[in-house]
């Protein structure tokens, strides 16, 4: 059993959910591994908190995954909302050298987000730049499941385009492919920075 | 619950905003509604009939169902004593409210899921017996709290989580089964006419029997979001009702005053909302007042 | 609610009543002023008694439309200070469930009346069987402790109704009394006292003099002490600006999620710390038994005979007697049944609820016995051939 | 007068104003709600029927007493 | 009913499923033909779902007007012959106890799933808490006794709703599946095998060939052995006469009162005689366990863990599963238990109806533990604290 | 029920009588009815019809409420499938069957209390959804089974032991509810007009939609011998009505056909009933076959 | 013809009759009640309506198909 | 504890219940002796089969009477319908010298009674005498009522006369005292009867 814990928080109607099911669905069934999402039902529609969570075992051999909720320390935190920038403490993210991410919305959360400086994080206007880049903060999503794929690389590239058909209207794929891509592609430009900062 | 965000308020503030329960809570606003319901626009007249009126909490308790308009607790008048009851029920609680303390004049507020759906039964018997209380119908064709299933009011090929195939069931009519059952004033309007509605809702305060008053309102999340606006007249094009605007405009629309309705046929009528006053029959005799009679046979002897 | 009329009471004396009808009395001693209910076989006496006799005392009883509107508007009578009570059979008491849950929440004072009879379904109206018994304790979703009384006389079912209404009015939570088909109808002579030895007994629904600052239900917000303060009236000065059946303070605000196993400890704490004081029982020849019948309702009856018949025959054998079946006095009987030879439970029912209940606290080497009977009395032969069977 | 932070964008009070001098702005409120504006230069036409206060669901929109015959609505920046 | 539409079965393989789906598909493989509910958080989904799935085999998704109307048009559906089921949560399933008796009293079969949130009363819609263990197991007046399981994952949710269509066609008694706010929403992949294999799972609702003399229900009248026939249909030959709810011989004739007990007997016998076949369990690491946890539903899952990390610190310990909660494997569990250090029994509520069971047949001198939480899963800590503790 | 008295029977026997469930099952008649209760008349009429009318019992199950009428599973006729449901519930059962086999059509035998006490909501969900089945309401304005007390029916004045004080209550109208909710085929007659019941159940079997059919008929044990004849006309004396030829000559003089009660004012038609078919609509669509549209179309997609 | 150990003595039938002729008698059968008669000489106004047949609750009271005209009401003494 | 056992049983509508009642009043109000009555609740109305039993305790220090229904052997057995026949046999009557008696109707009941007469047994055509000198059945039950009086002396004349005024309606008070003194006369002369067969 390798446990892969991620954790997504922010408001009702950001997408949370979906990106969440997103994971999942690249995971468990494109690759084949055991995955569990849970999220903070109920809240969706009226645009209360709202959080996700889905956790990949990364071990093929295991049966089921015990525990259905991710466990603190968190492999990857996503924080989408000023909010729920309270529960990012120091504690609750992973230390080990290839794992332990932050990742929060610099658009929506306002002044210092002091607890970030002391993880890795990496700080974006997401929502800004869906708005402005494809007319639609919905977008968000699929930038952020592209800095997935790539900081990650639980699934392949291909599995994250084979979600992404599943998940979107056909209308609309190929801006989600592009949306796509430029996630990837920013965290391209963070892993390279991490590894200059680390070096 | 616990962490909705706090909005700043500004000054002068809305004039009836302090009056609320909210208000008085929170000293700024939750709604727990989304935006472009109805129930913002109802929960906000009734705390300013309730103000204007100056309405004696202690007579009047509001005694609210379950579905999305329980959140009116929020909204309404911070005096105003109001509880939750489960879903369906209010009438009964309200009656035996009633009858325990015949100086109050409970008001209850239902959906119509929670009064024509699973509350059918204690919705007609509190119209047949006449008893003095006011009853609202949030009509909003839709059940809201429980995310978007048909109501027994849901119009005619209408989407709903339930009826993927669109709505093939015919609807209840909250007003005919009223006038059926008994009740001694009956009326339907929207909340795209505030004015009517506060001019029933002052009539039905100062009626002795039973009043229902149905307002139709507006579900833009899982309503208006899956219809289109020519749900009631085949033929046009629709457009999506995506906002509340949208939603009034469409109940104003789809709207036709009980006089204008006469001259109509079924054909006409059908999906349509009529809206005006039904029966107004002050003569009936109401139920507690009745009972008091018997109170004084029975007390007198021996 | 003072309007203590002249025909509350009757006059004090000896008078050969039903059961269904002495409970009624006992109601109406307890200054009872509303009753909603539906006709059901073999409760219905009550109902019929109360609408003749609410109306003397200025109370009002209301025959609904069916049980989900009895007990709501029981509830609702309740919340504006009226003295409430329903009766009814197992099929009512199925169908009330829901609303029973949600006045357990909310903290609503009224008493139940459960004749019970034959089921399941419609089942056999007219006889007696001891089967609502594990739904009492369950009846509704969510978690909440009961209070249930199995009186077996018809003077304790008019004395024990008096005593549910004072329990109702201090712990809050829903009040039972287990009856049956046959002690609903059974006649005996019930001796009702004076007024003012009744009035002596009877907690009154009244408010606090000083209402600003009131606690209304539940622990104290600051020092989590918990309190069980009198009931809210709604209609008065004395009552929480929003009553609502979720988790809440002592004012009717939500209480968040996280809280809500702190609300569950608090409706189930607050009836468990008080055990020694809320479960009535009753001891018959325990002093020197080896073997001890536990029993609840008519099979007591039936057992103080056979303990008499085989003490005469040399079986040392007594009664431990729950009058209040729930909350079951677990430390109690663990005393009671420690050492003992053996344990029989005669029960009007196969199930053996409260036989089950005998057993967490009883050695494994300790046989549990049953004495199931249904739908007809215990005869003290079956009872007694039980005895004799763990004396050999 | 618009409380500007706890309008939720529905339009309600555009489509009920029966001068139709409502419309709603591109200005974008704390709760990503566009919020609504009187027309440029049609201040004039409310006949402060209070049509609007009476319709807002959230206390919103209101017409202030003391200059009856003007819905202020306020500019600030929305502060996103 | 033989109308298996191509529809019926999703094609093979994997999907990521929410909870509530996952049953509702098992419920199509099994067959299901008629589905009658309410919409409730948090088991929404489930009609939902079948609104557009059901009419795609030909069957029949039907929004009643409320839970009363679902369960008995349920019981109706599955009177002629429809494999039928219902799916609500705490508040409905109060609602619907009334009925679930008498179905157990005609032994109609059907499906019943409780997602359950928190009570009591409305109480929070959307968070888990096992609050209706007490209630299933008494769902209604008068005494019958119930099958229930408590699946943990979506895969369970899946294939253990294609038993539960198996047991009730088999026992004719209620058969709950215990789901909550929680696994109801979780999703996970489940694993959807070929149509030929579900198909050799399934039991379906056929009729015998030679319907002369037929057996309805319940034991032979001539021979007194007790046999569960396949569940009759109206509207074929096999069909007694009369159908009442009234305790009855096999061609529903009525039985005289005096066998009320026999027929009570026969009700719960036909549950406890099977008591082996019926009770599934799962154990983990008991060989050499002194420490057992006894637990049931998603609190197992975070026994595991628990337990692997206990393990690490050296202390003995393992699970005993309860995959089946009702009938409550009393002899087993003794088994398990016996000689044990300590029993550990988390439970998501606090009044621990399965740990009082667990004390039923236990020594006195073994300490019960429980592990309660509400609202939300345990976490693992929770447990391995309780495990450390005893473990001292 | 074991130690009931069993009656010779007499040669030649009633033509109808070895048609009947006791017929088959005792040889010999046990009615559990009282002496001059309407139930034996209506069960005796039930059996005729199904006889007559060679109806198939595979395809018309009879689905029974709680009440005294349960007991008429003695008199119908001995092929009859025949359940008895819970309490109100007979509507729920009823619709489940028809929609599980849309084949059948469910004929429902449900009391005033039944149908119009409990079993309110689901009878009006039953006419709203207008599925074709046929419901019968036996009304002897009383509960019958627990022994005399008030039903929904019970007329104004009306003695019963929850109403020492007499009736005060306005009573429940089915026929009024049926059409308000949208019963398709909705009439009312009286066992004192045994043709007539004959002819209305004639025309229900062959209409495609919900019927209702309300029956007056006598309860003599706890009404009739409870209460004057005069009740529906005060200033009359009255007498009062031990037999069940009493009570027929009651029903008969306080019944009024709908025609003729088209002129007479409210005050006239106060405590009567108003006899005749108020609504046959066979145009209205039927439940089970719009759906059998829906399952069409879902079907057929993939 | 009438089964009269059947008879419940409800007067329906003597109610029912269009033509009157029928009448209780003071007869009773051996569940204590009275039976109904045809009153003397009537036999022949009877027009065989089967009115009573119709009504009579306990399939007591019958027309004889073979001698449709009239009715036939056994007269032996009831045997209490 | 001192426990008397009467059962009655034949036909609801007969009047056993009334009868009943009126035993358990004259004896546990008038006389304030411990007194159950219990009855086979559910079959008055509709004319089922029907029985009422008493237990009074004579015995005036015991608190409580324990089992409620009438233990067999019984003191006393009235059977008035023929069905109810069954249910005698020689052993549910005591044989003590001074209780244990059979009363039946010899109106309701056909046949030779064989039972009856291996036991003390009083057979009076009571329905049928009550409605030739009465004119209603129902006042067979006051007859019973009266040779009870007499038979058990449990209560008094006085008890016994008080009862009757508050269990029938006031019209037929006379009748009723005059049904009353005729069963007391008749029981007379059954006890004469019964000393000289003894003696
Ligand atoms: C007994 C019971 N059944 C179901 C529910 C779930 N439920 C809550 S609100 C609701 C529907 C509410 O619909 P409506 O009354 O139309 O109000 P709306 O939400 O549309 O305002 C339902 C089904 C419940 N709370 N209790
Ligand atoms: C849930 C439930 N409540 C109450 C009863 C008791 N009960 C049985 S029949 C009945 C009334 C029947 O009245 P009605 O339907 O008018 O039939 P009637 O007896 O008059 O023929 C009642 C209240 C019951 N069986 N189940
Ligand atoms: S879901 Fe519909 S009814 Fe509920 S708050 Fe939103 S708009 Fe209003
Ligand atoms: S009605 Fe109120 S909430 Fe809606 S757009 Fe206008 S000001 Fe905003
Ligand atoms: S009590 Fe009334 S309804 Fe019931 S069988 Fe007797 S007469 Fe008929
Ligand atoms: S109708 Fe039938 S039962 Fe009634 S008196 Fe006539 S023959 Fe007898």
């Amino acid at each position: 059993m390798n446990r892969y814990e991620i954790r997504i928080v922010g408001y009702g109607g950001q997408g949370i959910i979906t990106l969440s099911k997103m994971i999942a669905y690249a995971s468990g069934i494109c690759e084949e591994l055991l995955v569990t999402q849970t999220e903070a039902y109920g809240a969706q529609a009226r645009g209360g908190r709202s959080w996700a969570e889905v956790v990949i075992d990364l071990d093929r051999e295991s049966k089921q995954i015990d525990y259905p909720k991710a466990l603190k320390p968190y492999d990857l935190l996503v924080i989408l909302s000023d909010a729920a920038t309270k529960e990012v403490k120091k504690e609750v993210i992973k230390k080990e050298e290839n794992t332990g991410l932050l990742i929060w919305d610099s658009s929506t959360i306002l002044g210092k987000f002091r607890a970030a400086s002391k993880m890795k994080n990496l700080g974006l206007p997401i929502q800004k730049m869906a708005l402005e880049k494809f007319g639609d903060t919905v977008y968000g999503n699929t930038i952020l499941f592209g800095i997935f794929t790539v900081v990650t690389k639980i699934f392949s590239e291909e599995s994250a385009i084979e979600t992404i058909k599943q998940f979107v209207p056909s209308s609309t794929l190929e801006k989600n492919i592009e949306a796509f891509k430029f996630g990837k592609q920013k965290a391209e430009e963070f892993l390279t920075q991490l590894k200059e900062g680390m070096s | 619950m616990s962490d909705d965000v706090r909005y700043p308020s500004e000054k002068p503030e809305h004039p009836y905003f302090d009056s609320s329960f909210s208000g008085m809570l929170l000293g700024t606003l939750v709604s727990r509604f989304c935006g472009g319901c109805g129930y913002g626009s109802i929960g906000q007249l009734y705390t300013r009939v309730f103000e204007d009126e100056k309405l004696d909490p202690k007579l009047y308790p509001l005694v609210i169902g379950i579905g999305c308009y329980s959140q009116i607790f929020f909204l309404v008048h911070k005096n105003a004593q109001k509880m939750l009851t489960l879903h369906g029920r209010a009438p009964a609680v309200a009656t035996g409210m009633k009858m325990a303390n015949p100086k109050m004049k409970p008001i209850i507020f239902s959906g119509d899921g929670d009064c024509l759906g699973i509350g059918g039964n204690h919705f007609i018997h509190l119209c047949r017996r006449n008893l003095d209380c006011i009853l609202f119908i949030f009509n909003n064709s839709i059940y809201g709290m429980t995310g978007g299933q048909a109501a027994p009011t849901t119009l005619y090929g209408a989407m709903s989580t339930t009826t993927p195939y669109k709505m093939f069931e015919p609807r209840s009519d909250g007003v005919e089964l009223a006038l059926a059952a008994g009740a001694s004033y009956v009326a339907r309007t929207t909340v795209a006419h505030p004015r009517t509605l506060m001019k029933y809702f002052k009539k039905a305060l100062k009626h002795k029997g039973t009043s229902v008053i149905e307002v139709i309102t507006p579900c833009v999340t899982y309503f208006g979001r899956k219809n289109l606006d020519n749900l009631g007249s085949k033929g046009e094009k629709g457009e999506i009702m995506d906002t509340g605007g949208k939603m009034f405009e469409w109940i104003k629309k789809n709207s036709i005053h009980i006089n204008q309705a006469k001259f109509m046929s079924k054909e006409e009528l059908f999906n349509k909302y009529i809206i005006g006053e039904f029966r107004y029959d002050p003569s009936k005799s109401e139920y507690s007042e009745e009972y008091k009679k018997i109170q004084n046979i029975a007390m007198k002897g021996d | 609610m003072s309007n203590v009329n002249g025909k509350r009471f009757l006059k004090p004396g000896k008078y050969l009543m039903m059961g269904n009808v002495a409970m009624a009395e006992g109601a109406l001693s307890s200054g009872l002023k509303f009753f909603g209910g539906y006709p059901i076989t073999p409760s219905t006496e009550v109902i019929e008694h109360l609408a003749k006799r609410l109306p003397e005392v200025g109370g009002c009883c209301m025959q609904m439309e069916d049980e989900l509107a009895s007990i709501n508007a029981v509830m609702g009578a309740s919340l504006v200070g009226a003295k409430a009570m329903t009766a009814t059979s197992g099929p009512g008491l199925s169908l009330m469930t829901e609303t029973i849950s949600m006045a357990a929440n909310i903290e609503i004072p009224f008493v139940f009346c459960d004749v019970q009879r034959c089921g399941p379904g419609t089942g056999f109206v007219t006889v007696p069987h001891h089967n609502d018994i594990g739904l009492t304790r369950f009846a509704g979703n969510g978690e909440f402790e009961v209070i249930a009384f199995a009186p077996m006389s018809c003077q304790e079912l008019f004395d024990l109704t008096i005593t549910a209404f004072n329990y109702a009015e201090t712990y809050r939570c829903p009040i039972f009394i287990l009856s049956d088909a046959y002690l609903g109808h059974i006649h005996e002579v019930v001796n009702i006292p004076p007024k003012e030895e009744i009035l002596k007994r009877v907690i009154d629904r009244t408010i606090p003099k000083d209402t600003k600052g009131a606690k209304f239900t539940y622990e104290d917000i600051k020092t989590h002490k918990l309190t069980i303060p009198k009931p809210y009236i709604v209609g008065t000065e004395f009552c929480p600006p929003l009553i609502i059946h979720l988790p809440h303070n002592q004012d009717g605000i939500l209480m968040p999620e996280e809280n809500s196993l702190r609300f569950m400890k608090i409706m189930i704490d607050k009836i468990r710390d008080n055990i020694d004081k809320i479960s009535l029982t009753e001891e018959y020849k325990l002093d020197d038994a080896e073997i001890i019948i536990i029993s609840y309702g008519l099979p007591v009856r039936a057992s103080y005979r056979a303990v008499d018949l085989a003490r005469k025959k040399g079986i040392k054998v007594g009664i431990f007697r729950l009058i209040t079946v729930w909350p079951f006095p677990k430390e109690k009987v663990k005393q009671v049944v420690a050492g003992a030879k053996a344990i029989i439970v005669p029960e009007m029912n196969y199930t053996g609820v409260i036989a089950e209940q005998v057993e967490r606290v009883t050695d494994l080497n300790i046989p549990v016995i049953k004495v199931p009977k249904v739908a007809t009395l215990h005869h003290p032969d079956d009872i007694l051939k039980a005895i004799e069977e763990v004396a050999k | 007068m618009l409380n500007q932070h706890r309008c939720q964008g529905c339009e309600i009070c555009v489509s009920v104003c029966p001068t139709g001098i409502l419309e709603m702005s591109d200005q974008l409120n704390m709760r990503v709600a566009f919020l609504p504006k009187v027309k440029e230069g049609k201040e004039k036409y409310c006949t402060a029927c209070k049509r609007c206060e009476y319709a807002c669901p959230i206390w919103a929109i209101y017409i202030v007493p003391e200059i009856e015959n003007e819905i202020t609505v306020k500019k600030e920046e929305a502060k996103i």
